[in-house]
């Protein structure tokens, strides 16, 4: 085989006593595309940064070798180095708004780069941004060359991204997660984008995610890392095939997939909760006066109903206001107009009081399991919370009796009731969270995104959870995510968000595998099918 | 734009009704015209009758905030408070108690003050900013922990001591520098030096610092790691990235107090006895000399508001972000 | 037993600080940035130091009528009853045995002489200075040195009599040099009141008065300035900060609207109003402050609460901001569907969070407190002329740098006092902001 | 403010160069040259500039409402009474200034009948006549100029004329004219006129004929009329003479008539000053004076310095050619007969602190000091025999010491309608008397005054006719004469008063505890912290409790007013050297409390009284010395003041000062003060050479300290990685 392109030897990264990467070894072959893939926290992006140099003062690299071209990049002073970044390596990161410089019109930052590499002539320099952001298929560039990063759109400035980091003309290109903060159909244009340009420029592709699925399309050869440690590198078609090392088998065992929605059978049920032409408006202030001149339109007049037991899935992709809907149902955002019926009751006709009781019947599990749970209280105090509000009645002890009732139900030692959230892994406080909401004895419960903050196998075990939560006291779900995968696991039913409207709903194996409006077809398009030859 | 600005000025104009209400009741609280009008007149042969006309011609013979014996608007109106307030709104700060000239005084005060204050805002600054550089491009280095040590010593050292001790020094032991005093032109120069070497010296210790954190912040975000990755050295990053997002709330922080230089500091002035306007309210608060004193906390809170205002506006001229509505 | 304003507000805000560490040591959240904090070595001298100054505070604010002359003194006056007593025509030089300015000698013989006079205390007992002077402070300051570390020996062996059996390891190197500090404050203080008794360790003032003893009565002042002036602004800034927060519109509007009146007024013409009022109301109602220290620690309290006022509008924003911040997390919202009242709310969930703000501004407020009391006494607007206060003493030392030969001590001692104190409150402060500014967790 | 925008402009080319030279200059040698710390610009050679300070801005600098001595530096200057007091003759004595000779006084009877008025009951009314010297110019100002047709040009201003002007110099016509007796008789009107507000119009109601009538009748006219309306006892009968009429006999009045109340006023300045929207500018009156004197205002910026410039229309008048002994000696008559005045400009410079003052003055920026008692001792020592005299130090920069024993007494009142210390008995006699002792104004000066001052022994200082030093002028109450001088009476015998006094041990038998007095002051300083308990110290040694009350000046008057004060410290200035400016002070009639007089204890005892009533009409002679006698005796047994101290005045003037002779009364000293400008730079050269090597130190410390910087950037561009 030839020469690799980039060559590590034995790289061990630590932060003052934990090592966080540990004596790896991999090379990257030019012209290929390599993925490392590992779940959060397994030390994948630090040993990207590591090769670069770009790791805080306080991390300690060591190394026998990291060689590009054979040449050891270890022996070669800062000075020289910070030539090599970028010239010779690009590197993409994860989320593109923080990562551009707020300030600086985009044009400015990818004339930055080549100014800094390349001796040109103004002229020669604008020229060659233009090139770059058609390169990276930037409709109308000389506008936009004198807009800034926050005019963009997620997908553009992504682009942009990945047009500085070829701006150097670089012999390998680092994508750390380049999509990961994308919505499904931006990601899969992207990735796209990505393997065109790696075809025309020939340059070497190292591609760092968590998703493997996404891998599975992009990647030549996968090396899969865990805790620090590669366990295991093959060429993907391998990989796929079978995986030797237990961890990978895992990992893949997880993966959601949407055909599990075959395996569904509607029975029909009693109606929970009926939304009919539900309208979340906020007012547009203008004028002297701030008369309201017009208003963004969040949640634009949907209508549907989930019946008891069952699971109805809302889709779409961030910032269609399905995040919004599931908080006006629960009143913590207000709605504009529309009706809204909870098992039988229109909530519209309820005094405040009353209101406030029977909404406890409707819950909600947040997509960040960090933000959602108050750190400065005890566990126990956090899912006691509801019962203490709704029904003081109840004495302490019962209370103490419930939590621990909970916690069992969610699989939690007993234990945890004394502790406190930065204690507990994702996966766990979404856990508490669950029992949380389940400690008021909801009948319907809102899912925004549950799922879409955790690691893959961690995704399972609670989607398995709240399935099995679902059985054993019939309970609903409003489940929110952008996610088809997820969708085919869950879903029994599946509306799909579009602009604040519903454009399609129906049972989820026919909107999954026959789907009828155009948008629900290009998101389907756009998911990542795990690809198995 | 135009549209916000109108606000925000509408908007000011109960404030400053407010302050003056407030700083009217303070006063009054305190002394009533009688005690004024003798503080005016001086010591000897003081008539009840020379009270009265005092009082009469410095219109403190009616009521403070109610007049009983007229009738509709005229129970407000002839009142000392609508009297003396009125003007004000016009800018238009009458006679002061001892019978100068308030405008006049304090267009004619006003350029020492500036003179002191701006240069000592803007070396000031300069040096802060510069000195935070340092220490953020050696930070966790043995280097920055002297620096900040030395800052949180200059921190601790009460102003006093560095305008006493600068006196000391440089005017009484090494003649560099005058005393105190001041002269129109460049050749209050020579007055000016000293002050404004002091102010920036015990400004040094919290700014730098603060200077310190914002840069830190900056340092911190994803963007400044995409510089890196760029291929621009430690400096360069430093100089066209940070610097330049953190001169956002710097520059803002600045605007803020830009107005307010106007009204001149109290200390310094009256130290090296430069006659700005922070040593005529100290004078104005001795002498009790409401008229002044009033002035001066209008002004002040004018100057203020208009300072909040102009940080808006710049943070619109110097961040692309943020849009005024 | 004599209970001044401002000696009642002091204690209680000693019980109430002793509270709120106990329960905070109870709560892990509060728990790590402790230990961050007892573990660096600056925090832990500096807090010593603190505690040392503190310590000082407290025992001059025990006030009590004395029972001789009737006067109300407080245990410090008592226990430096010789330097109070001690006080020499005018100034004199640390050490010196004679007095600072010439004057006419008329020895027994009728001669007249301009010269240096003999001090009425200062070295008395020596009859010929000249050679006998130093050897004498030496023996005197080794054999108190000596005393001192005794003293502190004697301490330590208590101290480890207490807390010997469950060995704080963790804490090992910082507490070492914690108690490091202690002992040598400890044998160095006692050494100087050792002296004290024959000499004038930092000379003497413009009247005589031992300027040592000023010194240690200044600590009270500055404390109080730093400490009350905190107690008086947190009920306003935490009540209408975190309101302004949580309900916004025209809770919000209103709250604005008054602090940035009270911002807009320049903050000295405030405080010099309110201090002529004190004055008014003192003169009007005399029978009230029967003594010279009721008067002054009334004036005392006042700028405290003055101080106060112009002081909460800075925090007050800032937990504003903050609170807008919080009231939008997760958690408060998880809580609001979990049908929780808005004032528990408010109390269990936005109140704790936004509370290190609070510890961190109050600290760091501390300090400049301090400095701030020497500026506003140079204007007159200060502290009671009569109270000690460094404020005081360097508005006199400003005369005296002007004589020639300068009159150095009484500046140099408030320096020196001062400069220690807001030295290491700075530095406790950091260590404190780092230890709870979240966003300051990574870097130093 | 454009307009100094305007010199300083003028100025700058000039600066910049002076600038670039001291910097090249300090680089390349340490050695002679200009001082850097000059806080003036240059003056042309051959001027004689005078340099003084003010602490504060005068408030008035009109002469009928001006009565401070902050004030007067500057008026008195300006304006020109027809009497003043002879420079170098003591005991002071009047002699004419723009008056021909002393005024002659007729008294007139009831019946209008000449008579002696030997014996002042008979005495009706008494006609000064003053006759002033013909050709006396005023100093030129726009208020006197007119146009060819003689019409006034800046009496109608317009618009545009206003809006041209922004200082008094902005008029660029300045006009004179001369002094007519007419403008005194006005000037005496002004003071009658309401609006104006004269300190001493309540005084001079009493005495001058028709002024109370003129004034109720001038009570809502404006100014411009004061001119036409006619005062009854005050008439012009000549161009050069006019004649003012005194109700009854008031010797005093001559006095009067140094004081600057009394210099002329020409009636065109009200006319100018009168129009509207110059005040709005500032111009007025009370800023920009208009008078005969030696000097006039040029310059008035009270913010930042005043300018007083030699009158160029200024009248012959000469340098005095006698003096009493020793004068010639003292090179007082040096400069005999010499046309006055001899400095062309006086500037003063606000100067609020005397630290900086005290500094520049040694510096030689400033001509002449007083002391302040922090840099006593670095000025003045006291040689065996008690007297005073410079440092070494300050002699070898040839500075000259002048002392004299103020005409003022700073005494402790007690408030005589106060239940414990105040009433007539026996008892509240012996209490007060006891507290006189107790109190050591000797250990007083000695600690606070450094000694500059003498305990007073009465209610007249020294100076003043009717004091007695030596043995007869002791306080017999307070002091014994021990071995030819008074001797304090020893703390034992205060004891024994205060027993016989009522109060055993300073013990209240009313409420068994110790005596509590209350001590009113009103200023707040920090040096008064000391100054109180020295106070509080001397009451303790009688066993008397005293609390201080430190209120603002205000509240202070107040209490004063109310009576419901008990013990304050307070001071009287002679307005003129005659006892009965002192003796009024405890004039039953001008109690604070009933008729707000300047009676401040409000003493009240009819035989005193009668007696003073006796005394202030007296000539000075054997007779009334002995009344005044008397009337010591009795306020010495009464005790309604603890007579503090007269002080001393210590002035230190620099060695190019010259013709200096303390003369308390006279404050138009300003025109016989001359100086030796070449001897001034000299001096001045010598003494401020700057030291520059410290800086050089401090920029080496800088360097040091930033080079590891530098290195450690170094170092950590060339990191690998291994």
């Amino acid at each position: 085989m030839a020469e690799p392109l980039l060559q590590v030897k034995n790289l061990s990264v630590s932060f003052q006593q934990d090592t966080v990467v540990d004596a790896i070894d991999f090379d990257i072959y030019g012209g290929e595309s390599f993925a490392l893939v590992g779940e959060s926290g397994s030390g994948k992006s630090i040993t990207a940064l590591s090769v670069l140099r770009l790791l805080p003062n306080n991390a300690n690299i060591q190394a026998d070798s990291i060689a590009l071209k054979g040449q050891n990049m270890l022996t070669i002073p800062e000075i020289d180095f910070c030539r090599w970044r970028g010239r010779r390596i690009g590197l993409i990161f994860q989320d593109p708004m923080s990562s551009l410089n707020p300030v600086m019109t985009i044009g400015a930052q990818i004339a930055e780069v080549i100014r800094l590499h390349f001796t040109l002539k103004p002229a020669d320099i604008e020229q060659r941004v233009l090139e770059l952001l058609q390169q990276v298929e930037i409709p109308a560039p000389e506008r936009r060359m004198q807009e800034y990063p926050h005019q963009l759109s997620g997908g553009l400035r992504q682009r942009v991204m990945i047009a500085i980091a070829l701006a150097g003309r670089p012999e390998l290109l680092i994508a750390d997660e380049p999509t990961t903060a994308l919505d499904v159909t931006i990601q899969a244009q992207v990735l796209a984008l990505l393997k065109k340009i790696q075809q025309q420029t020939g340059m070497a592709l190292w591609l760092i995610s968590h998703d493997l699925a996404l891998v599975s399309n992009m990647a030549d050869r996968i090396a899969v890392m865990e805790k620090g440690v590669i366990v295991e590198t093959a060429p993907s078609t391998a990989f796929f095939k079978q995986p030797k090392h237990p961890y990978s088998r895992k990992l893949l065992a997880a993966l959601p997939d949407i055909r599990h929605c075959l395996g569904k059978t509607a029975t029909p049920s009693t109606p929970l909760l009926q939304v009919n032409d539900f309208k979340v408006w906020y007012p547009i202030h203008k004028g002297l006066f701030k008369r309201v001149v017009d208003h963004v339109r969040a949640v634009d007049g949907v209508s549907f109903s989930l019946q008891q037991g069952k699971t109805l899935a809302l889709v779409g992709e961030s910032g269609c206001g399905k995040t919004t809907l599931g908080k006006a149902l629960l009143n913590l955002v207000p709605a504009t107009g529309g009706r809204v019926w909870f098992d039988g009751v229109d909530l519209g006709q309820l005094s405040d009081e009353a209101l406030r009781r029977k909404r406890a019947e409707i819950q909600m599990i947040f997509q960040d399991p960090f933000a959602a749970m108050n750190p400065r209280m005890l566990i126990a105090d956090i899912i006691a919370e509801g019962l203490q509000a709704l029904r003081p009645e109840i004495s302490a002890e019962q209370r103490r009796q419930k939590v621990l009732h909970l916690l069992e139900q969610v699989e939690l030692p007993a234990s945890s009731a004394i502790r406190y959230p930065h204690e507990f892994s994702g996966g766990q406080r979404q856990r508490i969270c669950i029992a949380r909401a389940l400690a008021v004895s909801p009948k319907l419960i809102i899912c925004d995104e549950p799922t879409s903050a955790l690691d893959v196998s961690v995704q399972a075990q609670i989607l398995r959870l709240l399935q099995d939560l679902q059985q054993q006291q019939r309970l609903s779900y409003l489940f929110i995510t952008h996610d088809l995968a997820v969708v085919g696991e869950i879903a029994d039913e599946v509306a799909v968000i579009y602009q604040g409207k519903i454009v399609e709903m129906g049972a989820a194996r026919q909107v999954l595998t026959a789907p009828q409006h155009p948008y629900t077809q290009t998101l389907l398009k756009a998911v990542p099918e795990l690809k198995v030859t | 734009m135009i549209q916000y600005i109108i606000r925000r000025v509408a908007y000011a104009i109960p404030l400053l009704l407010a302050v003056n209400i407030l700083t009217f009741i303070l006063f009054f609280v305190v002394n009533s015209p009688d005690d004024m009008a003798r503080m005016q007149l001086g010591q000897k042969h003081v008539t009840e009758q020379a009270i009265n006309n005092w009082k009469h011609q410095h219109g403190y013979d009616l009521p403070l905030l109610w007049n009983a014996e007229k009738s509709g608007l005229e129970k407000l109106r002839q009142t000392i408070f609508y009297q003396k307030s009125i003007g004000l709104f016009l800018f238009d700060f009458g006679i002061s108690d001892s019978g100068r000239n308030i405008g006049h005084d304090i267009s004619e005060r006003m350029w020492p003050s500036l003179a002191l204050a701006l240069p000592s805002l803007i070396v000031g600054l300069l040096v802060n900013i510069t000195v935070a550089l340092m220490m953020v491009l050696f930070r966790n280095s043995y280097l920055e922990f002297g620096t900040i040590v030395l800052c949180v010593i200059l921190m601790s050292i009460s102003s006093l001591f560095y305008i006493i001790g600068g006196q000391f020094v440089f005017g009484k032991l090494l003649k560099l520098v005058p005393i105190s005093g001041y002269d129109s032109g460049l050749s209050a120069i020579k007055f000016l030096l000293l002050p404004i070497i002091i102010s920036v010296i015990s400004g040094l210790g919290s700014g730098a610092r603060w200077y310190r954190t914002l840069f830190l912040e900056e340092v911190e975000k994803d963007y400044v790691r995409t510089a890196r990755a760029k291929g621009l050295s430690e400096v360069q990053v430093l100089f066209r990235h940070v610097l330049r997002n953190a001169m956002i709330p710097i520059l803002t922080g600045v605007v803020v107090v830009l107005p307010l230089l106007f009204m001149g500091s109290l200390i310094m002035e009256s130290f090296f006895s430069i006659p700005g306007l922070g040593s005529y309210t100290i004078d104005a608060i001795n002498r009790q000399d409401f008229a002044i004193v009033r002035s001066m906390v209008f002004l002040g809170s004018v100057l203020y508001i208009l300072g909040l205002l102009m940080t808006d506006i710049s943070y619109t001229l110097v961040d692309p972000r943020v849009r005024l509505s | 037993m004599v209970i001044l304003w401002t000696d009642g507000l002091i204690f209680t805000l000693v019980l109430a600080i002793a509270i709120s560490v106990g329960m905070m040591l109870r709560k892990p959240h509060f728990k790590r940035p402790l230990a961050k904090i007892t573990q660096s070595k600056t925090s832990m001298v500096s807090l010593v130091i603190l505690l040392c100054f503190a310590g000082v505070g407290l025992l001059d604010s025990v006030h009590y009528k004395d029972s001789r002359t009737g006067e109300i003194i407080s245990l410090l006056d008592h226990v430096a009853k010789p330097l109070t007593e001690q006080t020499e025509r005018t100034y004199s030089a640390p050490f010196s045995a004679y007095l600072y300015s010439k004057e006419m000698i008329i020895h027994d013989d009728g001669r007249e002489k301009w010269d240096y006079p003999r001090l009425k205390y200062g070295a008395a007992h020596l009859d010929n200075p000249a050679q006998q002077k130093w050897p004498d402070i030496l023996s005197k300051a080794a054999i108190g040195l000596g005393k001192g570390v005794l003293l502190a020996l004697l301490l330590y062996l208590v101290f480890w009599m207490i807390r010997g059996r469950k060995s704080a390891e963790p804490y090992r190197p910082a507490s070492k040099a914690a108690l490091l500090t202690l002992f040598a404050i400890i044998s160095l203080f006692y050494m100087l009141a050792y002296l004290s008794h024959w000499y004038h360790v930092l000379g003497t003032d413009k009247v005589g008065e031992d300027v040592f003893y000023q010194t240690l009565k200044s600590i009270r002042t500055g404390l109080v300035i730093g400490t009350l002036t905190t107690l008086m602004m947190l009920p306003l800034a935490i009540g209408f900060g975190i309101m302004a927060g949580f309900f916004r519109g025209w809770v919000d509007d209103v709250i604005q609207f008054i602090y940035t009146t009270l911002n807009s007024i320049p903050g000295v013409l405030l405080i010099a109003a309110s201090i002529l009022m004190v004055q008014v109301y003192m003169a009007n109602h005399p029978e009230q402050f029967a003594s010279v220290l009721i008067r002054a620690d009334m004036r005392l309290l006042f700028l405290c609460l003055i101080l106060g006022v112009t002081s909460w509008t800075g925090l007050c924003r800032m937990l504003r901001a903050e609170t807008l911040k919080v009231r939008e997390m997760e958690f408060v919202q998880a809580a609001e569907s979990l049908g929780v009242t808005r004032p528990t709310i408010l109390i269990r969930h936005i109140l704790p969070n936004v509370m290190h703000i609070v510890l961190i501004s109050v600290v760091l407020d501390f300090s400049s407190l301090v400095l701030a009391e020497a500026v506003l006494s140079y204007i007159n607007i200060g502290v009671d002329p009569t109270t000690y206060s460094w404020g005081n003493m360097i508005n006199g030392a400003r005369l005296e740098m002007a004589r020639d030969p300068v009159v150095w001590w009484p500046l140099s001692a408030a320096f020196l006092f001062m400069f220690t104190l807001v030295l290491a409150a700075n530095l406790f402060a950091d260590t404190v902001r780092n230890a709870f500014d979240p966003r300051r967790a990574e870097h130093g | 403010m454009t307009h100094q925008m305007m010199s300083s402009f003028l100025s700058v080319k000039m600066r910049i160069q002076a600038w670039f030279f001291y910097s090249i200059l300090f680089f390349l040698t340490g050695c002679e040259m200009a001082p850097l710390n000059n806080p003036y610009r240059e003056v042309p050679p051959g001027v004689s500039v005078l340099y003084s300070s003010f602490a504060e801005r005068p408030k008035h600098l009109d002469p009928a409402k001006a009565y401070s001595s902050n004030e007067y530096t500057f008026i008195a200057q300006i304006y020109e009474p027809p009497l003043q007091y002879h420079y170098l003759k003591r005991p002071y004595q009047l002699i004419p200034l723009t008056a021909t000779e002393m005024p002659t006084v007729t008294y007139y009877n009831q019946q209008g009948q000449v008579i002696d008025g030997k014996d002042a009951g008979q005495v009706a009314y008494s006609d000064y006549l003053i006759r002033i010297k013909p050709g006396i110019q005023f100093q030129p100002h726009p208020a006197f100029s007119r146009d060819e047709q003689g019409r006034f040009l800046y009496h109608h201003l317009n618009a545009e004329q206003l809006d041209a002007t922004d200082a008094l110099d902005d008029f660029e016509q300045r006009g004179s004219r001369e002094l007519v007796a007419e403008d005194y008789v006005y000037q005496i009107k002004r003071l009658a006129y309401p609006k104006i507000q004269s300190p001493i119009a309540g005084v001079m109601r009493n005495y001058i004929a028709g002024f109370a009538a003129f004034a109720n009748a001038m009570k809502d006219q404006p100014i411009t009329t004061l001119k036409a309306m006619p005062l009854e006892g005050v008439k012009a009968t000549g161009r050069y003479q006019y004649r003012i009429r005194i109700k009854g006999k008031y010797p005093q009045f001559k006095f009067w008539l140094a004081m600057p109340f009394f210099a002329p006023m020409p009636w065109e300045a009200d006319a100018f000053y009168a129009q509207p929207g110059l005040i709005d500018k500032n111009i007025t009156l009370d800023w920009y004076p208009v008078g005969t004197g030696p000097y006039y205002l040029t310059e008035n910026n009270p913010n930042r310095r005043m300018v007083l410039t030699k009158n160029p229309h200024f009248h012959d008048e000469f340098y005095p050619r006698t003096g009493e002994a020793g004068d010639k000696q003292n090179g007082l008559l040096a400069d005999a007969g010499k046309k006055l005045p001899f400095i062309d400009r006086v500037v003063y410079v606000l100067e609020k602190e005397n630290i900086p003052y005290w500094n520049k003055f040694l510096q030689g920026y400033y001509d002449a000091s007083g002391i302040a008692s922090d840099s006593f001792d670095q000025a003045v020592q006291f040689t065996g025999a008690g007297d005073a005299r410079l440092t070494p130090m300050m002699r070898e920069k040839g500075i000259q010491l002048q002392t004299a024993v103020t005409t003022s007494v700073f005494y402790l009142g007690f408030n005589m309608l106060d239940k414990v210390v105040g009433g007539y008995s026996e008892q509240k006699q012996k209490l007060r008397q006891a507290i006189s002792i107790a109190l050591n104004y000797e250990e007083y000066i000695a600690i606070f005054m450094n000694g500059r001052g003498m305990p007073a022994q009465g209610v007249l200082p020294p100076g003043i006719y009717g004091y007695q030093d030596g043995r007869a002028g002791i306080d017999p109450f307070v002091y014994d004469w021990v071995a030819g001088k008074p001797k304090r009476k020893s703390i034992a015998v205060a004891k024994r008063l205060m027993a016989e006094a009522g109060y055993p041990n300073g013990i209240d038998p009313a409420t068994g505890e110790a005596l509590t007095l209350y001590f009113d002051t009103a200023s707040a300083s920090v040096d008064e912290r000391s100054r109180m308990n020295w106070f509080r110290k001397q009451f303790a040694r009688l066993g008397i409790k005293l609390i201080i009350r430190a209120t603002d000046y205000n509240r202070f008057q107040q209490k004063m007013r109310q009576g419901s004060g008990q013990l304050f410290t307070w001071g009287w200035n002679a307005d003129y050297p005659d006892p009965e400016n002192f003796f009024f002070l405890l004039y039953g009639p001008n109690s604070k409390v009933k008729n707000g007089g300047e009676n401040a204890v409000n003493y009240e005892n009819p035989e005193y009284d009668r007696l003073f009533e006796i005394m202030r009409n007296m000539d000075n002679g054997p007779e009334r010395l002995a009344i005044i006698q008397q009337m010591q005796h009795i306020l010495r047994r009464d005790a309604p003041w603890v007579f503090g101290v007269n002080p001393k005045s210590f002035s230190l003037f620099h060695s190019w000062y010259k013709n200096i002779k303390p003369n308390l009364m006279a404050n138009n000293r300003l025109k016989y003060t001359r100086i030796e400008p070449d001897l001034r730079t000299q001096k001045r050269y010598q003494w401020n050479q700057p030291v520059f090597w410290p800086l050089l130190l401090i920029a080496a410390v800088l360097a040091i300290a930033v080079y590891p910087a530098v290195r450690a950037y170094r170092r950590r561009l060339q990191e690998t990685i291994i």
